[in-house]
């Protein structure tokens, strides 16, 4: 557990706001939460301060009214920080985070299709993962959202040219 | 092939094993590819909503079929991340077996790819020759666990099948035959010439552009990523067995080679060590219907890479919300990269290369347009070899080793 | 007439040649399946599948030219049936022979070629639009070396046809060994003919899902598929006639024996060659054409002039 | 005429071409139909040869539950099938949407679309089963009373002509 703590002890005093909510689960599992305008600082020290080079994935959540999301950030040595931020549901917008890892813009479009969260800088592709005539406006992964409110023909045309 | 055609290769819902029900399009620009993007979302079925309807237990049945090869994988990683919610602890011997059919799913996988990587270059013999022999395995697998494919071992708390003390003498007998084997194969990858020149050099991938996309399992540690959920993030019994975490600097498709067949050797003698040490007592503890509040998160080494679970609990017998992100996700990204300045010829090695099964992740790679049907591209390579480099495996109908 | 009617009918014509293609078929995909150590299909194999496939319904595209698309597989059967009129099977002396009956035999074997062009071209689709381009394409390359590797036989026999060929050769059957860099020659290019695996490229079933026959169903396949053995038994008495003419004058029964012993031979060739190699990409398959069949067989053809020099002067 | 049906008969059993067709399966079955053709279990003795068209198909084999997006493409696949065709699903998922009943995208079983013929189970159909389909589907042609379910004269796709 000493590399967990001494994790704890650097994030906490660079950013005094993680303290109440920073949770050591276990070894190698390190739960924090902060409020979205810090949320990139943090990241970004994560990333580069403290060695956090992989990029697992980011989960959505829906929260009643506000959409939360956890990044997963992995080091070589095993150790899994979950940072998580939660955003309005009324505007739902995020900063991209592909100029560290251009890996993370399909986790990124995931949410875009799946919660309707609007993403910035996030650069332009296919819809992933529901087909070109899934409405729009409907995200299957909201808890208000039922498999019947999906129009009968809708989401057969893949590909629209 | 006029000149300035652009080259647009989506493979569609399926194993490249298999035919795919897309045609393909490719323009050539010249022989370069430029730039590649990444279509996702043909096979996709909606589990992860499904399973916030579903009890954990229904749900252990529905998450093993996201993928028909690495069933046990997604199953293994739910479970682990139920049990750490609801604080249960797995006896000893429950986790052994847990492991010993992840490393035969390892081994039928691998074999599989094998097969496949050599059916891409057009080395048929060494695809009827790995799938002979993946046989055996499939067949000690159904002797295990009853079904060839989904073996449903894992329930929350345990497994559901012991193993008899004549099963593990037949595992161990297996393992031998299987070993053997493998060499024989390693002496090909490793010996043969003209396979060395097929893989070398294809599909390059330096290790920041690995780390920077998020290549995982094989795929990253050819490139030197030195990274197994196995030894850096133990879970189930691998923190009881020794074992050696394959890595080579070789970044390129030959490097993956080695790496899932040097795993394949791991494999065998992991397996071995579990049956030696593998101790008595139950297999699974009762666990409660109801799971309380509360979140995980699982990580595995699935043969393709490190397979991440996401589930919260909020206190019912019902998921609040899981997330499943397979390996081939990860591994798509760095693909998109590796095929940057390849040849055509090299483009279904490449792709093949990181064993992409679609449908854990319904996936598609579009390198912009025109027709070219995914066999046509696979001929296409071996033609384009045979005639450049002089490298034509259709000949060899007998390995001579 | 009646004698006439039943050699074209029963003996060496159709029923006779419509047998022996549903053997050599037989034959050529049990070998092919015991090379890759599989069981391979049952004897009956190929009646089966010519019978069900004249039960089937066939479709015929809208947008096609109704009047060709059925009639081009019959031109096709019939051009292949009619050579094994002129070819000695089993003594020196065809059914029929006149001087140049070879000219016309290699002429007859051409048309089923050009109607699988005309079938692929008539039912519009893309992919047997595709393959059937790739049949022309596949007909220049091997056309020329097969006719050249005929043409060296004649060139030291001194005759055109076919059954004067023969009584030549079965008075010398020393100079047979002269041919058989012609024989290596024929055999890939009537592998071509055939469309078999190194040469399949128009009728790729992975690559142009049916080549010129996607189209096709019911009794119009069956008919072409038929041709196609016709045509291999076709092909394979052609090469055993000329380039294996030994044993034609020992009267017709032990004649005959031998025929069907050369044919086998012949198809166990071409099933090997089946197994061994892979698809060839179409200019690939042109340029080894051109680059090596064509100048093999003109070395043969330089071979045959010389020995006939020394021969008869 | 009886021996004419009678040989129509026995060449229908005795040569069945199939065609393979996914749709959106988590592709353990399709690895068995794979399975099938290499030398172990070599279809190819029973005569069933895999065909890439439609048109020269007999039988077309289905694995996974309908999704939204291959709905049409499936309906068109069959349409382009001559007659007398049938239809195998094989595994559960393709028998009923199996276990992915329910999931928004999925539109359940094969039979929800087309006419099914034989039903293959398992969650991962063994080789042996679907080559026991195969061969059962082709015995129900032989007893015309206990025949496949007579498939309503479905008129053939528009612009086509019958032979």
């Amino acid at each position: 557990m000493a590399n967990e703590q001494q994790i704890q002890t650097e994030l906490v005093q660079k950013f005094p706001f993680l303290a109440e909510k920073f949770v050591i689960k276990r070894e190698r599992r390190i739960f924090c939460e902060t409020a979205y305008d810090h949320f990139l600082e943090v990241f970004g020290h994560a990333v580069e301060k403290m060695d956090f080079k992989i990029f697992a994935t980011v989960t959505g959540l829906d929260e009643g009214e506000n959409l939360s999301f956890l990044y997963h950030l992995s080091r070589l040595d095993g150790t899994l920080l979950n940072i998580k931020t939660s955003v309005s549901k009324t505007n739902p917008v995020l900063k991209t985070v592909t100029g560290w890892f251009p890996g993370s813009a399909l986790y990124e479009r995931e949410l875009v299709d799946m919660f309707g969260a609007k993403v910035e800088g996030l650069p332009d592709g296919f819809r992933y993962p529901l087909p070109d005539s899934f409405p729009k406006d409907q995200h299957p992964l909201r808890k208000d959202w039922k498999p019947e409110m999906l129009p009968e023909g809708a989401g057969s045309i893949m590909e629209e040219k | 092939m006029s000149t300035d055609m652009k080259v647009m290769v989506p493979i569609g819902p399926q194993h490249p094993a298999l035919k795919e029900p897309e045609s393909f399009k490719v323009m050539l620009n010249g022989e370069k590819i430029f730039e590649v993007d990444v279509r996702l979302g043909y096979n996709h079925r909606g589990i992860e909503k499904a399973c916030e309807q579903r009890s954990y237990i229904q749900d252990i049945y529905l998450i093993e079929r996201i993928c028909g090869i690495c069933s046990h994988s997604h199953t293994t990683n739910f479970v682990q991340a139920v049990e750490e919610i609801a604080g249960i602890q797995v006896p000893k011997r429950g986790l052994y077996i847990r492991t010993i059919v992840a490393e035969l799913e390892r081994i039928h996988s691998h074999l599989l790819w094998l097969g496949v990587a050599g059916h891409e270059i057009g080395f048929d013999t060494l695809l009827m020759y790995t799938w002979r022999d993946r046989e055996v395995v499939m067949d000690l697998l159904a002797a295990l666990s009853g079904n060839r494919v989904n073996y449903g071992m894992n329930t929350i708390g345990g497994t559901r099948r012991d193993f008899t003390p004549e099963q593990l003498q037949e595992i161990l007998r297996t393992m031998d035959v299987l070993e053997d084997r493998t060499k024989y194969y390693i002496e090909i990858a490793s010996v043969e010439p003209t396979l060395i020149q097929r893989l070398s050099g294809v599909g390059f991938l330096s290790k920041e552009d690995a780390m920077r996309l998020g290549a995982v399992g094989p795929t990253g540690r050819a490139s030197g990523v030195n990274y197994d959920i196995r030894r850096d993030d133990p879970y189930a019994a691998y923190s009881d067995v020794q074992f050696k975490v394959m890595v080579n600097e070789n970044c390129d498709v030959y490097g993956r080679t080695l790496v899932r067949v040097g795993e394949l050797m791991e494999s065998y003698s992991i397996i071995r060590q579990l049956v030696k040490q593998m101790p008595d007592g139950p297999i699974a503890v009762k666990a409660p219907r109801r799971i309380p509040v509360g979140e995980a998160i699982s990580r595995y080494e699935a043969p393709r890479g490190e397979d991440l679970h996401y589930v919260k609990g909020n206190g019912t017998d019902k998921p609040e919300r899981v997330k499943v992100r397979a390996p081939t996700l990860a591994n798509l990204q760095s693909v998109a990269k590796s095929l940057e300045n390849n040849n055509l010829a090299d483009v279904p090695i490449t792709i093949a290369a990181i064993d992409p099964c679609f449908s854990c992740t319904d996936r598609m790679i579009q390198v912009d347009d025109a027709v070219f049907t995914w066999e046509r591209l696979r001929a296409y390579g071996i033609d384009w070899y045979k005639s450049q480099r002089g490298i034509d495996f259709r000949e060899v109908k007998k390995l001579p080793w | 007439m009646v004698e006439a009617l039943f050699t074209l009918i029963v003996f060496p014509g159709f029923l006779f040649l419509g047998a022996a293609g549903v053997l050599a078929e037989f034959t050529d995909r049990k070998l092919y399946a015991r090379l890759q150590n599989r069981q391979g299909p049952p004897w009956f194999q190929p009646v089966a599948d010519f019978v069900k496939l004249a039960s089937k319904e066939d479709i015929v595209p809208a947008k096609a030219n109704h009047f060709m698309f059925k009639l081009v597989p019959m031109l096709a059967v019939t051009a292949a049936t009619v050579p094994i009129m002129y070819i000695p099977i089993w003594s020196s002396q065809a059914l029929f022979s006149f001087s140049g009956d070879m000219i016309v035999v290699i002429y007859l074997l051409t048309v089923p070629t050009l109607s699988f062009f005309l079938g692929g071209w008539f039912s519009t689709s893309l992919y047997s639009m595709i393959g059937a381009l790739r049949t022309l394409t596949q007909l220049f390359a091997y056309e020329v070396p097969l006719f050249l590797a005929l043409l060296a036989p004649a060139v030291i026999a001194g005759t055109w046809s076919l059954s004067e060929m023969s009584l030549f050769y079965a008075e010398h059957p020393l100079l047979i060994l002269t041919n058989l860099l012609g024989l290596a020659v024929a055999l890939i290019s009537i592998q071509g003919k055939l469309e078999r695996t190194p040469f399949d490229i128009p009728e790729a079933e992975t690559e142009i899902v049916g080549g010129t026959f996607t189209e096709y169903s019911g009794r119009l396949l069956a008919l072409f598929r038929m041709s196609i053995d016709i045509e291999l038994v076709v092909c394979c008495s052609i090469v055993a006639a000329v380039f294996l003419p030994f044993g034609l004058n020992l009267g017709s029964a032990v004649g005959f024996v031998l025929y069907v012993a050369k044919v086998a031979f012949v198809l166990f060739l071409l099933a090997l060659m089946r197994t061994v190699l892979a698809r060839f990409r179409i200019e690939q398959m042109v340029v080894f054409c051109w680059k090596y069949l064509a100048p093999a067989a003109f070395l043969q053809l330089l071979i045959s002039v010389l020995v006939r020099g020394w021969v008869n002067p | 005429m009886g021996f004419i049906q009678k040989l129509v008969k026995w060449s229908r059993i005795k040569s069945p071409w199939i065609i393979h067709f996914n749709t959106g399966a988590c592709n353990a079955c399709d690895i068995e139909i794979v399975a099938a053709l290499t030398p172990r279990f070599d279809i190819e003795r029973f005569g069933i040869q895999l065909k890439g068209t439609p048109r020269h198909a007999d039988v077309l084999v289905c694995s996974g539950p309908v999704t939204r997006q291959i709905q049409d493409r499936l309906v068109r696949i069959y349409e382009q099938m001559a007659h007398p065709k049938f239809v195998i699903a094989v595994g559960t998922c393709a028998c009923s949407g199996g276990v992915f009943n329910g999931c928004y995208n999925v539109k359940g079983g094969i039979d929800s679309v087309i006419p099914v013929n034989a039903y293959v189970p398992g969650c991962a159909a063994r080789p042996e089963a679907i080559i026991d389909a195969v061969a059962k589907l082709l015995a129900s042609l032989d007893q015309p009373e206990k025949a496949a379910p007579e498939l309503a004269e479905t008129e053939s796709p528009e612009g086509a002509v019958h032979g």
